[in-house]
């Protein structure tokens, strides 16, 4: 959908409409005298809840009312509108921009004072979830791009803005994912595949597509670099929606691996809004555990000792409604009566290639998974 | 070499109270040569002001200091006070522990008759020269001396005496000193002393001629604070050996007429009742208490409910005299004073008076620390007011800082007290008694909140009007924007705007469904 | 090279040879009762210098001699040895592994003590840099790889492992570089474009790539994501040497974009001893400067004010030689003056295409570079 | 109401020392009763060590503490000294400022004649019982005498006296006082004081019977240090007013004999230049001496150099006692001493002693301050001393810590003077003169590098033992990739290595080529 050319003109699309509705009542507020009211989902866990239908992080009915004349909105009041205006503006003009450049874009001096309109980027970001929540869109709709981050390689063939590409030929690299994989940008020409491995490491992606594990294995193979951009998420979620992969992930066995696999699975709660596109209840959790120390005989030096932080992180993971299954409760509190937490690099302890000749296809034969 | 008890016994000897404070000076404020010169000059201009008080006459002082040499310098302190009769001259300046004011229980600045003798010490120690003392009582005779101490046997030394016709009714007392000393003008000065104790004596006229030029403390108030009635000692808090000593004494016949008429605030029921519980008839004659008597008579004193002690003996300053002398010598925009009710140490009342002085011409922060109207100015950190003062957290009092290093105010706590228990003999700071913190404490807040309520009015009338700035601020882009998103008039919108701006302003919002914002 | 599959047996390389020697060496001391000695060389600024003629940063002739017996140096040559017999092994099984697992394949407690032989990576990665000085090489030919960071897209087919990638055909994410781009690994088969543009920040690197600027002004776009990682500035190097392109540089008005603008150039102080494969002194600064904001009318308001620590840098820029020119001291000069710094994205102020449309072709057009 | 000079006059009266002290009590370190029992107890002992030293008798010092009732004590102090003379008995226990050692310049423990006249007053005022006295000078009678004071004319009261027969030829004095007082073990308590005591006077055996039980401080030498031997005043310091009275009161009959008989160390020559600066007639009588000429005087002795006073009116502990009471109190792992030469603050010759101990039984840091052999245990901030100590950064000489927070170490700092300047009458802390505090860190450093050394070889010994096992803890890694590398076998090359560590060891390696390692 993006090109470089501006069509000379076209209709609104639903997003389009939907900002200028909003823009419409302020108005009418405006000339009616009465206190300009922008209404937004809370986007806090107070308003959040899981699904236990679709499994998923899911955010509720409650809303906040940002006015413009309640002191503590104003700015903020300000900054929305001119975030929507400026969304309307690209597109009109039919181009994507960076949050980053949007920021700059609206950055200035308010006139008549020494105040900018944003001081930094981190005040125009939080109003971009905030638009995207209210008008239940992505900000790819709004033509917003953010960090891309992920690699992909394996048994698919994608259409990227018409290039085609085979994630079984992209050599060392693998295949970069973009922040934008909509269907507009993004298409699945052919997936002979028969599921994905999400990994948490690139370093770890990297020896597997060395080994070329997905080639052994006949499956995909995506990593996030970490907590996984929008962009990769979306992708597991629709490579599992549309060609019906199972989705196995990979992940250190530490309580924010153990996080970045639930926001894998049922999305996060500042993004509880977009659960529906980019979670995939249906994934699961393949390694490290902490029981895999003794079952796969690591030796017990590669093991990192728990900080502060982690046995409170822990302790926080225990109480979120989607880690009560037995299965993941036993796994945590083990961790936490051990001590211990280990990386996915400390399989190499065992071996250059333990990982992709034994750790990977014992668990997957057998099926250990954690739900 | 090896002596026996003998030949130890020859070199026992007494020693005169003069010889020991003139080693021992520091006891007396002689610290080093700064403070030498402040200390002089307090106990002068305190005795005068007690005179002057206890006389009922509005004091006007005169403080001179001159130097006469690098560190030499003449002192003069004259007051309008009752004059000294001639023959008390001699002892009063001349003796040290002679007075009036050891054996009464009554507030007033000095207590023991050791200040201005041991000043006249001092300046017979550092020059050699004879302290000059002029007074008349308003009659016709003018009497002057020239007086030193006779340190081994702490008697008054007669340099020169002389009387002259006193021709135009003069009456008051002029003394000169000669002493070494520094004169400094910093934060714990005469300068700073004379303003301290002008603030807390706005009835009084206080003119200084310092080395660098005149000061003059203009009278704020026309009228002396009331008179304080002397009282007698309350039981609560006497020991046994006074007991015994005052039972000795007495002019009472029975032990229930010594703990009547000896002390204060005791009725016949509460006499008897001590009587009873201690075992001790009370018709036998006091002189014929045994021991075992006191020690039974002091177990029930401990058991029985002892109402307080009258506080007419003391004078505290008052709310209007307060406000009176922080007005006038600071010129705050802001002051207020509390005057807590009267309580009770060991037996002795005392009251806490604070003002607070906030803004105008102040410069930063100060505790201005007085007991009976004396300005403390050394020895801050082991006093009884700066304890209180500095353990209370500021901010809660919307001041900027918690220990107020960032804030132009005056806190102006005055202790009054027959009897004020001093940490040293040079009398720099309050004892640390609970109770007496607690007092100072509860004033401080109570002044506080009403200075909190100023400074929050200041920050809300503030508020009002940077509210709207803040809307008519963002009315231009805000406008362009919603143009943008609507296809209206920018010129419309911002109009409208502002319009609704100018209808709404005024209006309080407050955040209640909207926590998240 | 690296295969999923270990040749049974093959012939030491010349760097497996480098390596024996070194252990050859120690244990012939350890014999004769010397004291075992490992030299360096030493990679500090002191042991630094900027080569007129070949205009890069080289190392000097020091070298510091790392011993068992000085208690200062026992743990660490220890951990020298150890890394040299991982690379060894590695090698032998015709691998290649991350750094991070090498330091797991190393991390073990030492008998009899509760210290381990490594507490964590940042112990493995110096000793690691340390033996490519000391045996003259790339960590790629001892088999092991970094993070890798940065894309390309354009005039270019590359050969990668046997993939053949177009340029050209990447859609919107563009070829994700990997960490060794060395022949062995990464050829080039048909180099088309006429110039490398190099540019700092990916957010403007997307803008340009969904442009499509490499299709207008027919060039080679390449990010790499901040400071460039090895992989990415030895591939300019590679490029430029093998097909003679123009390389031009494109920063942040800010002195650690002018900094990784001079990495590019003259190589880095730390990576001396690499220079003539990292570096590429032909490089040409194209923009930002801060002169700009007067050329291009961009407005005054997205500027930033330097810190503290900017001010300092700057000093420091203006004292190291490869910034002698006196172009660069004039725009180091007239920053500090003016005392504001410019991103990229400011362009966006004047702007969503300003910076593919105008900006970039005025300058290269004119010429307009910084040397 | 209103009083005229004339009324006011007729309440002047004189105030008895000791009613002073008796309203004043915490000059005197009665601040509460816990510090009161201390206070009783150190004046006692005092006395008891001052006069054996006097009399040049090894001192055996008994004190019992028995508590009677809830804050009710009974307090024994005996000794074995030379017993006091029947007569003397009533004026030293029943009258403030009396004593020996005020009119004499020589080191001693007590100085002003005012500590166990305070004890018996303090007795007398909280409990009201007489203070019981046994005395024997080891003739043939034993006094005991039950005293009070008569406070307002400062003069002993004799309750009961009597005489016994002495059979067993007993020498010494016991003394009994029942008081109220708290007893507490803490880091300021009897037991504390007594342990600095036993250590600072190693040649006294010291018995106390503590309400917890018996504690027994063992005599450590068999020698008592030197007696001091008291001194004329120096010229050094002295003031005008001392002068002018000294004169009068001589019994030289020239000015230059007076300056050379009634001073220290002022020779014929001294004394003729000081009178030729000051233009006074060395032959004139003192007696016709005008306050000019003592002006001059005092001028040219300011500019006249004089010889420092002698030293041999001071008895440090020396060296080797100190460190022998360090010893046998504190059974640490290290001890030394220094001791200073004598050193001078204003014509007071003053010498300092330091001692350290490290380690062994001691735990946690502490700073023993002592003045002519007494431990001070209160007000250790301000005291000269506290202020020297914590000056140094201790880590300078390879303790753990700065401020010695982790270090197990006893810094004792003891100052021997004819006249120590102390903060307050309670005698607590030493005030802080410059070069009082330069002496005790010149001291305090020179014994500290001592320690350091000590320290440091410890450290290094600890080192190169650690070397060895940390070349061989890396021997079996080591051989195992040598072994990868080269093909040769790693038992052989794990050997090699052993060998090379066992034969190579002991040698120090320094960094010298290779500053980036």
């Amino acid at each position: 959908m993006p090109s470089s050319k501006a069509k000379s003109q076209k209709s609104p699309s639903e997003i389009e409409k939907k900002l200028m509705e909003m823009a419409k009542r302020i108005v009418d507020d405006i000339y009616a005298k009465r206190n300009p009211a922008i209404e937004l989902p809370i986007r806090t866990l107070s308003n959040v809840y899981f699904d236990e239908v679709s499994k998923l992080i899911r955010i509720g009915d409650r809303k906040s009312i940002r006015t413009y004349m309640n002191m503590a909105h104003t700015r903020k009041f300000m900054q929305t509108v001119l975030v929507a205006s400026e969304c309307k503006k690209i597109m009109d003009q039919q181009v994507t921009t960076s949050v980053r450049d949007l920021y700059y874009a609206l950055k200035h001096t308010i006139k008549g004072s020494k105040e900018n309109t944003f001081d930094d980027q981190s005040e125009s970001d939080p109003i971009i979830e905030d638009l995207e929540a209210a008008l239940n869109t992505l900000r790819e709709e709004l033509n917003l791009k953010t960090d891309r981050k992920g690699y992909l390689a394996g048994g698919v063939m994608i259409n990227d803005m018409g290039d085609l590409i085979n994630a079984k030929k992209m050599g060392s690299s693998g295949w970069a994912i973009p922040s934008n994989v909509e269907p507009e940008v993004i298409k699945f020409e052919d997936v002979s595949a028969d599921y994905i491995l999400v990994i948490e490491k690139d370093a770890v992606w990297q020896r597997l597509n060395e080994d070329k594990f997905w080639r052994d294995h006949n499956c995909i193979i995506i990593t996030g670099k970490g907590q996984p951009a929008r962009g990769a998420r979306r992708l597991v979620n629709r490579l599992h929606k549309e060609h019906n992969l199972p989705v196995y992930v990979l992940t250190d066995a530490d309580p924010w691996g153990y996080y970045i696999y639930s926001v894998i699975k049922q999305g996060s709660i500042n993004l509880s809004f977009l659960s529906d596109r980019l979670g995939t209840p249906e994934a699961k959790f393949i390694g490290l555990t902490t029981e895999d120390l003794k079952e796969f005989d690591i030796p017990k030096n590669v093991t990192i000792k728990l900080t502060k932080e982690d046995e409170k992180r822990i302790k926080e993971l225990m109480n979120y409604i989607w880690f009560k299954p037995k299965e993941w409760q036993k796994e945590l509190k083990h961790m936490a009566k051990e001590g211990f937490k280990m990386e996915l690099e400390a399989l190499s302890s065992k071996g250059i290639k333990f990982i992709s000749k034994e750790y990977l296809p014992q668990k997957i034969e057998n099926k250990e998974f954690l739900p | 070499m090896a002596k026996n008890a003998q030949e130890m016994a020859q070199t026992h000897k007494a020693i005169s109270i003069s010889e020991f404070f003139e080693k021992n000076r520091h006891l007396l404020g002689y610290d080093n040569k700064i403070k030498a010169l402040l200390t002089i000059i307090k106990e002068a201009v305190d005795n005068s002001l007690d005179a002057c008080e206890e006389a009922r006459i509005l004091p006007d002082i005169y403080v001179r200091i001159k130097q006469l040499d690098e560190e030499r310098y003449e002192i003069i302190v004259q007051d309008n006070g009752p004059g000294i009769v001639e023959k008390q001259i001699p002892k009063i300046f001349g003796k040290l522990l002679y007075g009036s004011k050891f054996h009464r229980h009554r507030q007033s600045r000095g207590q023991q008759g050791i200040g201005i003798s041991g000043a006249v010490l001092y300046a017979q120690l550092t020059t050699g020269k004879a302290t000059e003392i002029e007074s008349s009582t308003g009659d016709g005779n003018l009497y002057n001396f020239r007086l030193k101490i006779d340190v081994s046997r702490n008697e008054p030394k007669i340099i020169e005496k002389g009387k002259a016709p006193n021709e135009d009714a003069w009456r008051g007392t002029r003394i000169k000193f000669i002493v070494e000393a520094v004169y400094r003008e910093h934060k714990q000065s005469v300068l700073e002393y004379l303003k301290q104790t002008a603030i807390a004596n706005p009835f009084a006229n206080i003119t200084f001629d310092s080395p660098n030029g005149r000061h003059v403390f203009v009278r704020g108030i026309e009228e002396l604070p009331k008179e304080p009635k002397a009282i007698k000692p309350h039981l609560e808090g006497v020991e046994i050996g006074i007991l015994s000593r005052m039972a000795h004494q007495t002019k009472a016949r029975t032990v229930s007429g010594f703990l009547i008429e000896d002390f204060t605030r005791v009725g016949k029921k509460t006499a008897e009742e001590i009587c009873k519980n201690a075992e001790v008839n009370p018709k036998t004659p006091p002189r014929k208490l045994v021991h075992d008597d006191f020690e039974r008579l002091i177990k029930a004193i401990k058991k029985t409910k002892l109402i307080n002690p009258p506080t007419d003996c003391l004078s505290p300053l008052g709310k209007d005299a307060l406000i009176s002398g922080l007005k006038k010598e600071l010129n705050p925009i802001w002051v207020d004073a509390v005057v807590r009710s009267p309580a009770v140490y060991r037996g002795w009342p005392f009251q806490i008076e604070v003002g607070i002085a906030y803004g105008g011409d102040i410069k930063g922060s100060k505790v201005m620390r007085l007991a009976n109207r004396v300005p403390l100015l050394y020895q801050a950190g082991d006093c009884a007011i700066t304890k209180a003062v500095t353990h209370i957290d500021w901010k809660n009092y919307k001041l900027s800082s918690k220990d107020l290093s960032e804030d132009p105010i005056v806190i102006f706590v005055h202790m009054a007290s027959v009897w004020v228990p001093f940490n040293s003999e040079s009398k720099e700071s309050i004892a640390s008694y609970p109770v007496i913190i607690k007092e100072i404490k509860l004033a401080v807040q109570e002044c506080a909140r009403k200075l909190g309520i100023f400074l929050s009015g200041q920050i809300k009338a503030r508020e009002i009007v940077e509210r709207r700035r803040i809307l008519e601020k963002y009315a231009d882009d805000i406008a362009r924007a919603l143009a943008n998103l609507t296809g209206e008039s920018e010129e419309k919108i911002e109009k409208a705007i502002k319009e609704l701006v100018e209808w709404r302003w005024g209006e309080v919002q407050e955040d209640e469904n909207d926590a998240q914002q």
